[in-house]
């Protein structure tokens, strides 16, 4: 079942963003009204879908770890949504021309919640830590890249090293996952860090205050926080006494728990409930769209009927995206005209209303690919060879209910025009093995990341999903190659934008795609919680919330 | 999910005065008539749904997406705009199918094994039975998860998950029922007749031991689509579009409340067919034991 | 009986409940073996771009490149030091990953099987042998929830209750009133089985001539019910009861996925879904051992109940 | 003085079904009262119907409804309780199923104490106890603390009697309080209720065996149908029953009759009686128009309810004569029966059981010895006869006999030929020459056959080829037997117990064998009916020549079919010999006891016995 565990998946979740970031982004968090005067004090209880496999930062690749934790632990600097670095723990930085030395100078007068102070050495112990095999890290250690060392400058200076050019390091730095720990925790707790709970100290807003596993995890208000980044709309401690995550799996659950009051924020509220969420019932809808690739229906061009360039036109023509998208997600999400999301820099808004639902078209482009026959059900053919594809449905622990149904339009849709679409179930070794093989004709996903160059995980010849990319289209394209690289290799808004751009277009052209709809992240809230927002993450930030009554 | 245990077991007048005519309660026998019509109705609209509605399963409509029940769509409609009544019909042929097939699957291999077991000698007893205590501690549910497991999910192997799931229980009761027969009076007297032993097993014992376990698969259907129907609310049922009830429950559960009929109808289903199987399977174990005195 | 009959009987029962857990070891290794596809990657997910030599670590700490029959001798080595091995999917020993849950299904199960019995005591106590409308209504009433599958009753109560009439939290399992839903849902279908068995056990009981002359005593007849006839009612009570307690594992899998609980119904559908074996062997495990434990409370309280089975000696 | 009990037109209904019409008596104190009839005569219903427990769906009526003063009609249930057990108890048969199996027998005699408050709770051990040893129960302080299943038949009985007459009753109603158990064990209890009543209880004994009761009872009051036919002094009706059905009933006690002598009238089947006829008219040779319409006025105490009344007729009842002679002496080493009298003395014996014993492991592991060294032998035509109490090793024998169960030692053989120690399949082709007849028959058939099926399944067996001429055959068996064609088409389910029994000797009788074993064929019958199965069996001996093995407990039964007895104890025979010198003059102490306990004359009570061991 989906919902009950939500494994993070790069393919489908959003995680943080890992390479350079630029400019741009739409579409702010838009918390509770703002109007009245903040109120110290209260507790708040946000539904969130999944819970933590491991507390620990420095382990976990889990996008609900991060996202909760980045309550008790704060980073070197801050990246605002529209990627732009701000002073945190660090209160400035320089960057060496080779890229490869960063160095920090800390804020001071920032403790621990145990009193220890933070310090330049408890940067280097924890990322020492990180790149230790011993700590068996999933995710932060390739967030440090070619890490090759942290030098003590002084007490608050630090200079973090690379072993050759590392670019997105301070996008990285930003993220929870290289937050830091007191030393003191480390050294005590070591690797039972994972446990959550007191244990897990930090410099944050919050305190990590209990963990029940399978309810809930309780933090409470740092008394002592004043270190919030500058673009906070307060200062010194959180507002809120106690925040309280509780692991609603269920979607209707979730819901009805925010409905009924007994939290007052919920995560990932289905589609179907956002329109019921109204000022008039208490309660509202924060919503944020996620940067990177949007979901996109990605046609294997070496294969089959699709090596035909006439058939992958017909099903991206012959697809009513406008109105699949509407009646699944009842509005909730945008429909997408470009592989890349509208949050993403390089974002080409050329691309909206260039390749319209046209069923007609779709017949014509088929029957001129030689598909004129049709067999007893009504399905096209040629050489007596039923025109059908394949569209295997993920494991079912992996999708979403969502794209389930907005599948079955989407074969209803390919049925009129005489296309059948088959859509085995299958266990994960399988759901791999044809994947990466390119045995299917049809794959789904996106990928969240805040940067463009993830088009060259979606159409670079070399960037096969068996060597951990994304190109289920499995094109080789010469001009999508050269222009994918050329946008990794200069750090020029305007230049990438260019190549970025003329990616986009080449790939709707080519019909690799069928960009379906802008992933965002679609929260529901009390009327009465105010100050929430959404970071470039698209995670809730809590320390400028407050309850009003 | 629970399997019916043989619950029929008439209560005894007190000796000499033998009214025992009119003890039973009416009220199954007055249900048996209408719980037959419904199964028959069942039966029809599995094999021929087209009469019951002129509307396709998986036509999308999205500008009437979610309309609530009432003329023109029953029971409304879904997300897609797809009639609800229509997918309802629909679905009870793979609803049907699924509960039947894995009874009849299961009743096969538990009556294969359990003859085995009281047929055969004391180690293919003894192994079996092992086999069949090992399977029987785990919850059947479990049992089909693992199946699903090896097997894979879709429509096909969640009728065998079923099956393996719910085998072992019939094996027991073939079983126990086989060595019952092999000492019971009319084997003896066959015996004394002379008959051999192949025709006593193929006259005597085998149709004898298995007749308490075709009315027990009555019941045991009702059992199978409930636990089939749940693998598919589970999300390990047959690919989409298809219409089946467990699967459309689980599309349903978002919507409880937004759009309650998407979850009420296909449990309905699920609920009334349940239902009047186990009224005719609990008819048919009361007529059983009445017939055959056990 | 003699002490050295107990002993042996004693002997009997360990036995029996060892074969059984290692069948149930056994069986589940087996079905581990007939999983198709490489455990590895199973283990990683289908976006792991975990590189070949880093699959071969895996392959080696999990033992996976052994030979068949090593492997299997190894795996039962670590189950008789009780250790259940890791999760693939978690990283976590098996053993807690369990621990953790436990506690949520067993207040669940406890709580649904308490609530079952005492629906059922009720219903067939108040209709057993009473006018046939009534024993019929109740019939059909029981009848109903055995054919109503849980996971629908549970989405019509939480409608109902939690978000129509807000009656009962809508999740978790903070506190006691998160249970009454799940509890009612899970117990719902158990409640029917139970009362039909226990008005059948009753009404046979009822018609035995002991109960004739216990009424002949002057007894009332509410008091032959319950200081006679129940306690016969019980035997058959008690042998499904047990059985059914050892269900209610696999009925916590649909319940907790319905009302979103933590537990260890939530852990089978996550272990079986992602083919997260250890994990899996682990469950298939706790449930033969639930089984186990039950069945032998069911024959000690059989014990209890028919001085029958304690004694079969007439002493003249 | 006004009786105790008064009843008068008494009428018990279940729907449509009226179970007791019309019954009317009184009973004094110190009063035995005996109802007596067959099975859905309606004795049962009324006698729980005076203790407001005629069952469930039941309506009772009734002119008068009196006790001790106290109009039962108009009584409520709290009323009712106050009297149950109380003032009147009630004893039914099989207190192994009388008694709660899960309580304690103390707990169980103590109910009725702690329920009408008689005694106050510390007593009442001490009131349980006295009980116990009143109505003649060793140990009472060990029983008191059992289990029911822990004693003896004959123990169980007298507990269910203590717990009855607890708190003090005034009237003792007992159902059937002997049938279950072996006759010595009977004539005791018979013996404790006749105390209890000497004492001042009155006895309401309700039976379905007049031989058994007539000599205990004051009166005897004659059920049929739901009605009471004939009541009288208990010698009178016995000695000279009025009216026809008590007159038939006496007659179809083989223990009254010479040996060889019709137990049954000719079953020639006779128009149903109306409504308000007499119930008996369809069975009775003496009915008329009259008897079909109406019913005669009850003339008084002593009557039978008959148009045309047997006034003054003599049972025909021929005393048995002492015959000292040719007596067989057995030591328990080596009891033989003597080849013989009944058959040719030539002939070679048909069957010969020799020395065969036979032991089974029961569940705590000790060997149970049910069979030590029996032999028995049974020539062409000959009938011999096996008697013995429940537990006694009869079954036993006849599974021997028939090639069913392996002896442990000893050997059978079958024509001359081994019969055990050789493998199935040597003794399949001689199998249809052996038959057997249940006790049971229902679960002798298989539950899916018609009576078609069952008996064409012998009759291919005997070699009859073609669906029409087995057809052709079966009836014909059927005919023998006494029963329609009609039955053919029949499940034996639906059929009564006598029609069962006749279906099983068609079957048997199917592959013409030279020998059938009767393993109690009768003793699940009702008198009449019985008498009827005793009457077939003796005219198929006398038409085919086939030789019986024929096991019962029931002596009379024996004698009335043997030509030679065995008496078995304890897996052992005891005694053997032809029939008329065992019964005339028994060696064995045990059939001494056996006999005299089974007399049906009113008879000083028997000299007590050891027990026989568990029931």
């Amino acid at each position: 079942m989906s919902r009950l565990s939500r494994r993070p998946v790069p393919l489908v979740a959003a995680t943080a963003a890992v390479l350079l970031a630029a400019a741009c982004g739409s579409g702010s968090g838009s918390g509770g009204s703002t109007s009245s005067t903040p109120v110290s004090g209260g507790s708040l209880t946000y539904a969130v879908d999944t819970e933590p496999v491991s507390w620990d930062i420095d382990v976990s690749q889990q996008d609900i770890t991060g996202s909760i934790q980045r309550n008790v632990f704060d980073s070197l600097v801050f990246q605002d949504d529209k990627g732009q670095f701000h002073p945190w723990l660090a209160s400035s930085w320089t960057v060496a021309k080779d890229l490869r030395t960063y160095t920090f100078h800390l804020r001071k007068g920032v403790t621990f919640t145990d009193g220890t102070p933070f310090n330049a050495q408890a940067v280097k112990t924890n990322f020492d830590r990180i790149v230790d095999p011993a700590t068996t890290s999933q995710y932060a250690a390739g967030l440090l890249g070619p890490y090759s060392g942290t030098k003590v400058v002084d007490a608050y200076t630090v200079e973090v090293s690379f072993t050759k050019a590392f670019a997105p390091f301070l996008q990285a730095a930003s993220t929870p996952y290289l937050g830091f720990y007191s030393p003191a925790a480390i050294a005590k707790y070591g690797s039972k860090l994972g446990a959550g709970g007191p244990a897990d100290v930090g410099t944050g807003p919050f305190v990590f205050s209990s963990y029940t596993k399978g309810q809930s995890a309780v933090l409470t208000r740092n008394p002592k926080y004043d270190w919030a980044p500058a673009t906070d709309s307060h200062q010194g401690p959180a507002y809120l006494d106690k925040l309280t995550y509780r692991f609603l799996s269920q979607d209707s659950v979730r819901v009805g728990a925010l409905r009924s009051g007994q939290v007052q924020v919920a995560k990932s509220v289905p589609p179907a409930d956002v329109k019921t969420l109204t000022p008039g019932s208490g309660l509202t809808v924060i919503s944020k769209q996620a940067p990177g690739g949007v979901y996109n229906l990605v046609l294997n061009a070496s294969r089959g009927p699709f090596t035909d360039q006439r058939v992958r036109e017909a099903v991206q023509r012959g697809i009513n995206v406008d109105a699949d998208v509407k009646s699944v997600y009842f509005g909730a999400y945008q429909r997408a005209w470009s592989p890349l999301s509208p949050a993403t820099a390089g974002y080409d808004s050329a691309l909206t209303g260039t390749w319209p639902y046209d069923p007609k078209l779709a017949d014509r482009l088929l029957d001129q690919a030689g598909w004129t026959a049709r067999d007893s059900s009504g399905y096209r053919t040629k050489d007596g060879k039923r025109l059908s594809l394949v569209w295997p449905l993920m494991p079912q622990n992996l999708v979403s209910q969502q794209h389930d149904i907005l599948g079955q339009a989407v074969q209803a849709d390919l049925k009129k025009l005489g296309i059948q679409v088959e859509r085995p179930r299958q266990d994960v070794g399988t759901f791999v093995k044809q994947l990466f093989g390119g045995k299917d004709d049809i794959s789904d996903y996106s990928w969240a990341r805040a940067d463009p160059d993830v088009l060259r995980l979606y159409f670079n010849s070399a960037e096969t999903p068996a060597k951990g990319g994304a190109n289920g289209t499995f094109i080789k394209d010469a001009d999508l190659d050269a222009w994918t690289e050329q946008g990794q290799t200069t750090l020029d808004p305007a230049a990438r934008a260019t190549f970025y751009t003329q990616v986009q277009k080449r790939a709707v052209d080519l019909s690799l795609v069928v960009p379906m709809y802008v992933v965002s992240s679609v929260y529901g809230a009390s009327t009465h919680a105010h100050g929430i927002t959404a970071d470039a993450n698209t995670w809730l930030e809590f320390h400028d919330a407050w309850l009003g009554k | 999910m629970t399997a019916l245990p043989t619950l029929e077991t008439a209560p005894q007048a007190p000796a000499d005065t033998a009214p025992r005519a009119g003890r039973r309660p009416r009220a199954r026998t007055l249900l048996l008539v209408p719980a037959l019509l419904f199964l028959a109705l069942l039966v029809v609209a599995a094999a021929a749904p087209g009469l019951f509605t002129g509307a396709a399963p998986n036509a999308t409509h999205p500008l009437q997406a979610l309309r609530p029940p009432g003329a023109g769509h029953w029971f409304g409609t879904d997300q897609l705009g797809r009639d609800l009544y229509t997918r309802v019909v629909y679905g009870t042929r793979l609803s049907l199918l699924l509960g039947a097939g894995s009874t009849a699957l299961s009743v096969l291999a538990g009556a294969a094994l359990g003859l085995t077991a009281g047929l055969g000698g004391r180690v293919a007893d003894q192994v079996l039975m092992r086999l069949a205590d090992v399977l029987l501690a785990l919850p059947p549910i479990l049992l089909a998860l693992l199946a699903v497991a090896v097997l894979g999910s879709g429509t096909v192997n969640v009728a065998l998950a079923i099956a393996a799931a719910f085998a072992p229980g019939y094996a027991r009761i073939v079983r126990a029922e086989t060595l019952v027969v092999r000492r019971s009076g009319y084997v003896e007297a066959a015996t004394t007749l002379g008959l051999s032993r192949a025709a006593l097993i193929r006259r005597h014992v085998v149709p004898n031991a298995l007749g308490p376990l075709l009315v027990l698969a009555t019941v045991g259907f009702g059992s199978s689509l409930i636990a089939a129907s749940g693998l598919s609310f589970l999300g390990l049922g047959p690919q989409p579009p298809t219409a089946e009830w467990g699967a459309m429950l689980d599309q349903g559960r978002d919507f409880l409340q937004t759009a309650w009929w998407l979850g009420i109808f296909p449990g309905a289903a699920i609920t009334l067919t349940a239902l009047v199987v186990n009224i005719v399977g609990r008819q048919a174990q009361a007529r059983f034991t009445r017939r055959t005195g056990r | 009986m003699k002490a050295t009959h107990l002993l042996q009987a004693v002997a009997r029962r360990v036995a029996a409940a060892a074969a059984v857990l290692l069948g149930a070891a056994t069986v589940a290794f087996a079905a581990l073996q007939l999983i198709p596809g490489d455990p590895v990657t199973t283990m990683l997910g289908p976006f792991s771009s975990a590189t070949p030599e880093v699959r071969d670590r895996i392959r080696a700490q999990y033992g996976l490149g052994e030979p068949v029959g090593q492997q299997y001798l190894h795996y039962l080595g670590h189950l008789l030091r009780g250790d259940l091995g890791q999760s693939y999917q978690v990283q976590r020993p098996v053993g807690s990953l369990i621990g953790d849950q436990l506690g949520p299904t067993a207040q669940l199960a406890l709580a649904a099987l308490a609530l079952a019995l005492l629906l059922a005591l009720v219903s067939a106590v108040a209709t057993a042998g009473r006018r046939p409308v009534l024993r019929g209504a109740a019939s059909l009433l029981e009848l109903l929830t055995v054919s109503s599958p849980s996971y629908w009753t549970g989405i019509l109560l939480l409608t109902a209750f939690s978000f129509h009439w807000q009656l009962f939290p809508v999740a978790g399992a903070q506190n006691g009133t998160s249970l009454v839903l799940p509890a009612l849902t899970l117990a719902l279908p158990m409640t029917g089985v139970l009362a039909q068995v226990l008005r059948e056990g009753l009404e046979t009981a009822l018609h035995e001539p002991f109960a004739v002359t216990a009424r002949s005593r002057g007894l009332s007849s509410t008091a032959v019910r319950l200081r006679h006839a129940l306690r016969h009612a019980a035997l058959p009570l008690v042998t499904l009861t047990g059985w059914l307690a050892g269900s209610l594992l696999g009925g916590a899998v649909l319940v907790e996925t319905v009302f979103g609980r933590p537990g260890i119904g939530a852990l089978i559908l996550q272990a079986t879904t992602n083919k997260d074996m250890p994990l899996v062997i682990g469950l298939v495990l706790l449930s033969a051992l639930v089984f186990v434990v039950l069945s032998t409370l069911v024959d000690l309280l059989y014990l209890v109940i028919d001085p029958r089975l304690r004694t079969d000696q007439v002493t003249p | 003085m006004t009786p105790l009990l008064t009843v008068d037109g008494l009428d018990v209904s279940f729907g449509a079904l009226r179970a007791v019409r019309d019954v009317s008596f009184t009973l004094d104190a110190g009063e035995c009262l005996a109802v007596v009839g067959e099975s859905g005569s309606g004795k049962s219903v009324t006698a729980r119907a005076l203790v407001g427990l005629a069952g469930d769906g039941s309506r009772v009526r009734a002119g008068t409804l009196e006790f001790d003063g106290h109009d039962l009609t108009r009584l409520r249930e709290p009323q009712w309780r106050g009297l149950r057990g109380r003032r009147v108890g009630l004893v039914l048969q099989d207190a192994l199923s009388s008694l709660d199996p899960l309580r304690t027998v103390g707990a169980e005699i103590a109910e009725p104490l702690r329920v009408h408050g008689v005694e106050p709770r510390s007593r009442r051990a001490d009131r349980v106890r006295d009980l116990l040893a009143d109505v003649g129960v060793p140990q009472p302080q060990l029983r008191a603390a059992q289990y029911p299943h822990q004693l003896s038949g004959g123990l169980r009985q007298r507990a269910l009697i203590a717990s009855a007459i607890a708190a003090g009753p005034d009237l003792l109603i007992a159902d059937e309080p002997t049938t279950a158990l072996d006759v010595s064990v009977q004539a005791q209890i018979l013996d404790l209720l006749d105390r209890l009543r000497r004492e001042g209880t009155a006895l309401l004994l309700i039976s379905h065996d007049l031989s058994v009761v007539a000599r205990l009872a004051d009166r005897v009051a004659v059920m049929y149908g739901g009605r009471i036919v004939e009541t009288g002094p208990g010698r009178r009706v016995l000695e000279r029953p009025r009216h026809p059905y008590t007159r038939a009933l006496l007659d179809a006690v083989p223990a009254l009759h010479a040996k060889g002598a019709r137990l049954s009238a000719p079953t020639v089947p006779r128009p149903h009686a109306g409504r308000d006829g007499c119930p008996y008219a369809h069975r009775c040779a003496a009915a008329d128009e009259a008897c079909r319409t109406a019913l005669p006025a009850v003339t008084g105490p002593d009557a039978a309810v008959c148009h045309h009344p047997l006034d003054g007729e003599e049972s025909d009842r021929t005393p048995q004569k002492p015959h000292a002679t040719a007596r067989v002496a057995v030591r328990d080493r080596e009891p033989h029966v003597e080849a013989g009298t009944g058959g040719s003395p030539a002939a070679p014996p048909l069957l010969e059981v020799d020395a065969v014993s036979k032991g089974f492991r029961g569940p705590d592991g000790a060997v149970h010895h049910a069979v030590r060294e029996v032999s028995l032998r049974l020539a062409a035509g000959e009938a011999v006869g096996v008697v013995g109490e429940s537990g006694s090793g009869k079954t036993t024998v006849a599974r021997i006999a028939l090639g069913l169960v392996p002896p442990d030692a000893g050997q059978v053989r079958f024509e001359g030929r081994p019969w055990s120690g050789v493998p199935e399949r040597q003794r399949r082709t001689a199998r249809p020459r052996i038959q057997a007849v249940q006790q049971d028959p229902l679960g002798s058939f298989d539950p899916r056959y018609s009576v078609e099926r069952v008996v064409g399944e012998a009759v291919a067996r005997a070699g009859v080829r073609g669906r029409a001429e087995r057809l052709a055959r079966a009836a014909e068996l059927l005919d023998r037997v006494g029963l329609p064609a009609a039955v053919l088409g029949r499940r034996p389910g639906e059929l009564s117990g006598g029609q069962r029994q006749r279906v099983a000797l068609a079957r048997a009788l199917a592959t013409s064998p030279g020998v059938v074993v009767c393993d109690e064929p009768v003793s699940a019958l009702d008198v009449s009916v019985q008498a009827q199965i005793l009457d077939l069996l003796a005219d198929i001996r006398r038409d085919t020549g086939v030789a019986l093995l024929f096991i019962s407990h029931d002596l009379a039964v024996v004698r009335h079919v043997s030509d030679r007895i065995a008496v078995m104890k304890d897996g052992r025979v005891v005694e053997s010999g032809p029939v008329r010198e065992v019964f005339d003059a028994p060696s064995h102490a045990y059939t001494r006891a056996l006999l005299s306990a089974a007399s049906p004359l009113p008879a000083p009570p028997p000299a007590p016995l050891h027990r026989t061991g568990p029931a």
